[in-house]
C-alpha cells in the first residue's frame, strides 16, 4: 500500500504563521512539526512509500522531510516524494483540488503499481494504525474506504458526515448536514483500490465531469455507481489544526501530563527531523512550571504552562503564559507573552507585551519584529 | 579542486584507570557529557568543521559504545562517498616485545597514511572537551617554520599535576621538547604552564616517514613517544589554543568539567560556537516541568520529566526525578531516576541508576560519589554501593 | 558559493526522448544520466550546496538526484534541493527563463546566505573546476564571470560569443553574430556576486523591466551598468546534448578508447546513481567489440560500436551497431539496430530492424514497442 | 501495526580452512562471489525481502572486510530508525573450559534476543549461496506443529561428504535429529538425502530459553550443537528449499558455485528473482570491450577493460585483460590484470593479483590453481606462487 498525503493547502485560516510555510510544516508541541504524525503513522503502520503533494511555498516542509529517514522511510525502492506542481507536453500539472492532485501524480502512483492507495492529510495531529485500516478494508472487500470520527451530535452538523448501514457499508454522504443522521464525521482518510479510483479519475477527466474533490465529488460518485464503501471509525485523540484557536488549543492540550494522545508512549513513536542542538539551560533566575521546553533553548524568564520549542532564547523577567512558542524566537527581557503564539525566528524586544485571550488567541509571525531589536546572542 | 588536504587520527586507547567506574565499560572518549554529548562529538566536530572526510580511529577494548555512537559517521558528516570513518580494531596483544604486535602497531597507522592520500595529518585525542579550528592550525602550520606544529593551553600550574606533559617554548617561540610540567618554568607575567594538549599536525609524508623509522627500530616506542621524540629533533611550532579546555583524565576533571558548562560563558563560548558541536541524534519527546517544580542553573537534555526541584547540575535525557526530590551539583545520566523526597548532592550518576524513595545520597567538591551504571539504590544499605575517589 | 543549476527545458529538440522526462534525467554513456556532470563537478569542485531548478515532468529525474548522497552532496548544513514550482501567497511561481528561475528562487538561496551564486546548465558533458574559475573571478574582483569556450571561428556564428578587452573584461555580448569577433561562447556558466545579481533582479521585476534571461537580460545589463564582467575560458572536453544527433555523438565520442573526456580518471570520478543490479552476462552466441556495457545487460547478439546501459537484454541473433542502448530495453531476436538511440524500457520485438543514417539518427521513444512483443525474461 | 515479528542472527565465525588461501584474511562471508557479491549478500537480501530489521552479526577475526563492506547497512535497508545492524565483536578468547568465556558466550546471544523484542529469531549462516523466502518460512513455522523450522536441500549423496549434516525426517515428516550424512538413508525414489541448511527458525522466547539453560550448563556447547539438541529434544518441521544451493566450505565448492552461475538457468534463477540480491554499490564505468575482444559466456563487473579472450569465466569488477591474454574457465576478482599474451585456465586469482606478459597458468576443473591476493607473477618463477588443493 503506498500513502499519498495531501499537504497542498494554504492554510490561510493560520494567517500570518502560513504566510510562508506550508500549513503541514508548521511547529506543534516543542519538537514536532504537524506532517510528523501523518508520516510517523505511515512508519509505524508499515507504510513505506510516501507521496507529499504539496504546492504551497514548499521550502520548509522539502528541508524538513529530505529524504524521509527521520521517519524510517528511506528504504530502498520506497522512500518519500515530494510532489510539486510541474509542466509536461500537455501542458502545466497544478493541482486543484484534493482528487484532482491525486489525478495530476498518476504517474507517480504507478511507478509503484500498488494495488491500495492510502489518501491522508497532512495537518491533523493524531496516532492512527492504517494497517488496522487496511485488514478492515480487505476484510469487507471494499472498494473505498473512509476514515471517520464518532463525535457528538452536536458537533456534526459542522463535518461531512457518514451515514452507514448495519454492516458499516456507508449509504449516503452529507456535508455539514443541518439535521445529522448520524455522528460519524469524515477524517479525510481514504484507502482506495487504485485501479478502480484511477479509472473513475481518468473517465471523470476524459468526459469533463472533473472529479476535484474527493468529498464533493469522488465519493458521492461512489455511492451512486453502487461501490463498495465502508466506513472505518477511529477511537482515539484527534485533531485538526487549522485555525489559530484550534492550534493552540492542541498544544495546550499536549501540555496535559495525562493527555489521550500519549505522545511517550515508545511503541508508537512520532519522530521528526532534528538537529543536534546544545542542551537547554536554566537559569538561577528562571521558573519553568507545567511546561515543556526542548533542546538549544535557553530559560531565563517564567514560564508558565506554556512550550518552547527548539532554540527559543528567554530573557530575564519576562514572563510565557498558556502560550507555544515555535522555534528559533528569540523573546528580550521583560517581555509578557500570554495565550499567544510566537512564530519562528520572531524576535520579541524588551518590554514588549504580547497578550492574547482564551478566545482570541495572539500571533507574532514569523521572523517578526517586535518592539525594539534585542540582543540575539 | 577538491583535494584530500587533511586527515585526521583518533585514538580511543586512552587512560581510564582514573575515571573508573565511569570507564569500567566505555573509553573516556564516550564519555557522556554536558547533557546530551559524549567526549568525541568534540574532536569528530572539530574534524567535520574543517572539512575533514578522512579519519582513521582506534578502537577501544569496549568498542561497542564507540560503534553504538558513531554508526555510519553520518551526524558529523563522515560517511561520505569518498573518505569516512576507517576503523581499526581493538588490539589485545600488547606485549611490544614480540616484533609481530610491534609490527602490526606501525603498519595500522602506515596503511591508513598511505591510503588517506592526504597532504597533512592532525593527530588529536578524544578525551578532551575543546574546540579546535583546525583550518586556523593548518594555515598557522603552513605559514610556521617546523614541520610539525604542536597545540597547548596555557594553564595555571595550581591546577595539573607536576607529571603532566608541558611544552619547551624557546624564546623564538618553537617548541624544543616536550617534558613533564615540573621541568618547565611558568612565564614570568602570567605564571602559566604551556600544556600540552597531545595534538599535533604535520605533513603525511613526514608521519609515515616517522613511523617507518620507528617500525625499523628493534624497541617499541608509542605513537606519542614518537611524536614527542620528533619535536626534539626537529621542533615544533607552537599553536595556543584559547578556547574551553579541559582535560578530562580524572573523576574530579569529569565533574568539574561538566559544573563548569553551568557557567554561562561557558556554555555559549563552547556549544553556540561558530563552529558547531555534532552528536548523534535521538528522538526524544520534549522535556516536562511539573507544576511542583523548581529548576535553577541547570542543563537538561530532551525527554526529561521533572518534579522536583534541581539546582547546578547537569541531566542528560529521559531522566525522571520525583516529587520532593532533591538533586543539587550533580551530574546525572541518561535514564536515571531519583524517587520521591531523596536528596542528590556531589554526586554522578551513570546511566539508568535508580534511587528510590527518601534516600540521601551525599558527596564532596572534592570527591562526588559515583554510581555505576544501572546501579539500583532503592535502600539505605545500597547507598554503599557509590564509590568515592 | 552555492550553485543552481538550471535543469528545467523541455529539451523538445531531443523529440520522443523527453516527452516522459526531463533532458537532465537523460541517460549517457551507459552508466550516467547528463546531470550527472555537472552534480559531480560541484562535488570536486568543493561546492556542496546545489539547488536544481526544473518544472518539467521531474519524477526520473527527483528519482535519481534523491539526498544527493550519491554525488557527495549531503552533508549537514548543505545538500541537493529539488526546486519545482510553488504557489505563494503573491501567485503561482512559474519559470519563465534562467534568470526568472533563480529570481522566483530568491527564498532558497538567501536560506544560505551566499556571498558569490554559480549558475549552471544540466544538460552539458563536460568536466570543470569550478573552484579554479571562482579563484579567478574573485582575483579579477568581478561582479559575474562568464565561463566561455573558444570554438573555431567558423563555428562562432551559432554561439552566444563574448567579445573581450585585454584584460579579459567582457566589452560586448553578441548572440549568434553573422560577423563574430571573437571566438569565445558563453558555456551558460556564470559565477554572480549575489547580493549585486539580487538587486538587479528585484528591480528589474519591480519596474516591469523583467529580466527572464541572462544571455538575453541579465549581461546586457550588466554591461550597460559597467559591472565588472569577465570571461573565463575553459579548455577541454565539452559537448551540449541538446538535439538527437549531437547527443548520439557524444556517445559515439565516449566510446573512443583516448576520449578527452577521460572517464576513468580517478581524480576526478563521475558519480551516479545506481542500483545493486547483477553482474552483466555474455552468453556462448554473443560478440561484443568496441562496446561498453554494463551491470544487468544480458548480450547473446552481436554488439558493435555501441553502448548498452543498465539491465539491457539483448536476444540471439541481433546486431546493434553505432547504437547508444537506455536501461532496460528489451531487445528481442535477430533484430537489427544501427545508428539508433533506443529510449528506456522499449521494447523492441524479434525481427524488427531500427536503422539509421550518421545524419538521421534513428529513435525510438521511451517504452514504445516495436515489432511483435518478446518475452521480457 | 509495525511490529518486530522476525530478526535474525548471522555469525560469521565458519570454518574456513578447505578454503585458504582465500580465507586467509576475511571470513567465508565476505568471499567475492559471481562477479560482483560478497557470499553475506545473500543471507543479507533474504533478511532484507522479509522486512527484518533487527540483525545481530557476530564478527569473525579479520572484522574488517566485512566493516568495509557492510558499512551502515543501507544497501540492505539495515540503516533505518529502529533496528539496524548490532555487530558483536570478535572474541579470541575461545577456550571455553573457562566459565568466564563460556557465560560471555552464552550473554551475547542472550543480550540481542532480549533486546530484539521479536517474536521469532532465524539463524542464518554466511558461507552459503541460496535466495531463501524468509517469509513463506515464517508462514510455515507458523502452519507447523514443531516449535522450530529446519532448512534442507535435497541434495544427491554423490555431491557430499559423509560426515556433513543431514536431517532424520520421520513419516510424518518431522525432524526428529540431526545426523550425519551417512547415518541418513537417501529417501527411495530420487536417491537424495535432505542436507541440513544451517538455518533455523523459532520463538524467540524458547530460543532465550535454550541459552539461557546452556549457560546453566557446566560444560560448553556451541550454538549449532544446542540448536541440534533442541531437534531432538522439540523435533522440528522440515521446510524443504528448492532454489540454487551451494554450501561454500571447499575452495572447489567455491570454484564450481561460481561455474555455475555460468548456466543461465542459475543465472537468472537466483540472481534476477522478485527477491533482489543488495550488494554494496560502486561507482564505477561501464566495461569496456576492445575491438579485439573475444568475450563468450562470461559473467562480467563494471570497470573492466577487456582485450583479449575469455570463455566460461567469471571476472569482477576493474580488470584488465590484455591484447592476446586468453583467460578460460577462471574466476578473476576485482583489479586483476593479465598480460599481453598470458593464458590463464582453470585458476581462481584473487584480488588484485598482476599476470605478466606471455605467462601459462593452469589448474584443473578438480584442483583450479589459485593466486592470493594482491599477488605478482611477472615471471615464469612467480607461477609456483599459486597453489593447488
Amino acid at each position: 500500500m503506498l500513502a499519498m498525503i495531501l499537504a497542498g493547502g494554504q492554510g490561510s485560516r493560520l494567517g500570518k504563521l502560513t504566510k510562508s510555510t506550508a500549513k503541514p510544516a508548521v511547529p506543534f508541541g516543542g519538537r514536532y512539526r504537524i506532517i510528523d504524525f501523518a508520516l510517523s503513522n505511515c512508519f509505524n503502520s508499515g507504510v513505506n512509500t510516501v507521496g507529499v503533494v504539496t504546492q504551497y511555498q514548499p521550502l520548509e516542509l522539502n528541508a524538513h522531510i529530505q529524504n524521509g529517514a527521520s521517519w524510517g522511510l528511506d528504504e530502498k525502492n520506497a522512500g518519500v516524494t515530494v510532489l510539486q506542481p510541474f509542466a509536461s507536453r500537455e501542458g502545466e500539472k497544478w493541482f486543484e483540488g484534493t482528487a484532482h492532485a491525486i489525478y495530476q501524480n498518476m504517474d507517480y502512483i504507478d511507478l509503484y503499481s500498488p494495488k491500495y492507495v492510502l489518501i491522508l492529510s497532512g495537518d491533523h495531529i493524531y496516532k492512527m494504525d492504517y494497517e488496522a485500516m487496511f485488514n478492515y478494508h480487505k476484510a469487507k472487500k471494499a472498494s473505498l474506504t473512509v476514515g471517520v470520527l464518532p463525535v457528538s451530535m452536536a458537533e456534526a452538523p459542522r463535518f461531512g458526515i457518514m451515514n452507514t448501514d448495519e454492516t458499516e457499508r456507508i449509504i449516503e454522504f452529507e456535508e455539514k448536514p443541518k439535521q445529522p443522521k448520524s455522528n460519524l464525521a469524515s477524517m479525510g482518510i481514504y484507502i482506495f483500490n487504485w485501479p478502480t479510483l484511477k479509472k473513475y479519475l481518468i473517465d471523470s477527466y476524459a468526459t469533463d465531469m472533473k472529479m476535484e474533490d474527493f468529498g464533493k465529488d469522488v465519493i458521492p460518485a461512489y455511492l451512486a455507481h453502487n461501490e463498495p464503501t465502508y466506513a472505518y471509525a477511529f477511537h482515539g485523540y484527534w485533531k485538526d489544526v487549522g485555525t489559530i484557536q484550534s492550534l493552540w488549543q492542541a498544544n495546550m492540550e499536549f501540555l496535559e501530563p495525562n493527555n489521550e494522545l500519549n505522545i511517550g508512549d515508545k511503541e508508537w513513536r512520532v519522530y521528526s527531523r532534528n538537529d543536534a542542538l546544545p542542551p537547554m539551560y536554566i537559569t538561577k533566575s528562571a521558573r519553568v512550571n507545567n511546561a515543556m521546553v526542548v533542546d538549544g533553548c535557553y530559560v531565563a524568564g517564567d514560564i508558565e504552562h506554556s512550550i518552547l520549542s527548539q532554540n527559543v532564547k528567554v530573557g530575564a523577567g519576562s514572563v510565557i503564559r498558556d502560550s507555544m512558542i515555535m522555534p528559533n524566537a528569540v523573546i528580550g527581557k521583560n517581555v509578557t507573552i500570554d495565550h499567544a503564539i510566537v512564530g519562528e525566528r520572531a524576535i520579541i524586544g524588551d518590554g514588549a507585551n504580547v497578550v492574547g485571550t482564551e478566545d482570541d488567541i495572539a500571533v507574532v509571525g514569523y521572523q517578526e519584529v517586535l518592539g525594539k531589536a534585542v540582543d540575539k546572542g | 579542486m577538491r583535494q584530500n588536504i587533511i586527515s585526521a587520527i583518533v585514538d580511543l586507547n586512552e587512560p581510564d584507570e582514573a575515571l573508573r567506574p565511569l570507564t569500567s565499560n566505555r573509553p573516556v572518549g564516550t564519555l557522556p557529557f554536558a547533557g546530551r554529548y559524549r567526549l568525541i562529538d568534540f574532536p569528530l566536530s572539530a574534524i567535520s568543521n574543517a572539512g575533514i572526510r578522512d579519519v582513521a580511529m582506534f578502537l577501544p577494548k569496549s568498542g561497542r559504545s564507540v560503534q553504538d555512537h558513531i554508526r555510519s559517521g553520518n551526524s558529523w558528516n563522515l560517511d561520505t562517498i569518498t573518505g569516512g570513518i576507517f576503523t581499526f580494531p581493538y588490539v589485545a596483544e600488547k606485549d611490544y616485545s614480540d616484533p609481530v604486535n610491534r609490527k602490526r602497531y606501525y603498519d595500522d597507522y602506515l596503511t591508513f597514511l598511505r591510503k588517506s592520500d592526504s597532504r597533512y595529518t592532525i593527530v588529536i585525542g578524544a578525551g578532551n572537551v575543546e574546540n579546535i579550528n583546525i583550518e586556523e592550525v593548518l594555515q598557522f602550520h603552513v605559514d610556521g617554520n617546523n614541520p610539525i606544529t604542536v597545540l597547548y593551553k596555557r594553564q595555571d600550574p595550581k591546577t595539573i599535576t607536576p607529571d603532566e606533559a608541558a611544552l619547551n617554548i624557546s624564546e623564538a617561540g618553537d617548541v624544543t621538547a616536550i617534558l613533564k610540567a615540573k621541568e618547565v618554568t611558568p612565564d614570568a607575567v602570567n605564571h602559566m604552564l604551556p600544556m600540552n594538549m597531545g595534538v599535533y599536525l604535520m605533513r603525511t609524508s613526514l608521519f609515515i616517514e616517522l613511523m617507518q623509522n620507528a617500525s625499523e627500530q628493534d624497541t617499541y616506542a608509542s605513537l606519542q613517544q614518537i611524536l614527542s621524540e620528533a619535536v626534539e629533533v626537529y621542533n615544533a611550532n607552537a599553536y595556543e589554543y584559547t578556547g574551553f579546555y579541559s582535560k578530562i583524565d580524572t573523576v574530579k576533571r569529569y565533574f568539574d568539567a561538566n559544573m563548569a558548562m553551568l557557567d554561562e560563558a561557558n556554555y555559549q563560548a563552547l556549544l553556540f560556537s561558530q563552529r558547531q558541536i555534532f552528536t548523534k541524534n535521538k528522538n526524544e519527546i520534549p522535556t516536562f516541568f511539573a507544576k511542583s517544580s523548581i529548576v535553577n542553573t541547570t542543563l537538561l537534555g530532551t525527554g526529561s520529566h521533572i518534579e522536583g526541584r534541581v539546582d547546578n547540575s547537569v541531566i542528560f535525557r529521559s531522566v525522571k526525578i520525583d516529587r520532593g526530590a532533591e538533586v543539587a551539583n550533580s551530574v546525572i545520566m541518561q535514564n536515571c531516576k531519583i524517587g520521591p523526597g531523596s536528596h542528590v548532592k556531589y554526586a554522578i550518576l551513570d546511566k539508568g541508576v535508580v534511587i528510590g524513595a527518601g534516600l540521601k545520597i551525599e558527596g564532596t567538591p572534592e570527591q562526588p560519589i559515583i554510581f555505576a551504571k544501572g546501579a539500583s539504590v532503592l535502600h539505605e544499605a545500597d547507598i554503599d554501593k557509590g564509590v568515592q575517589r
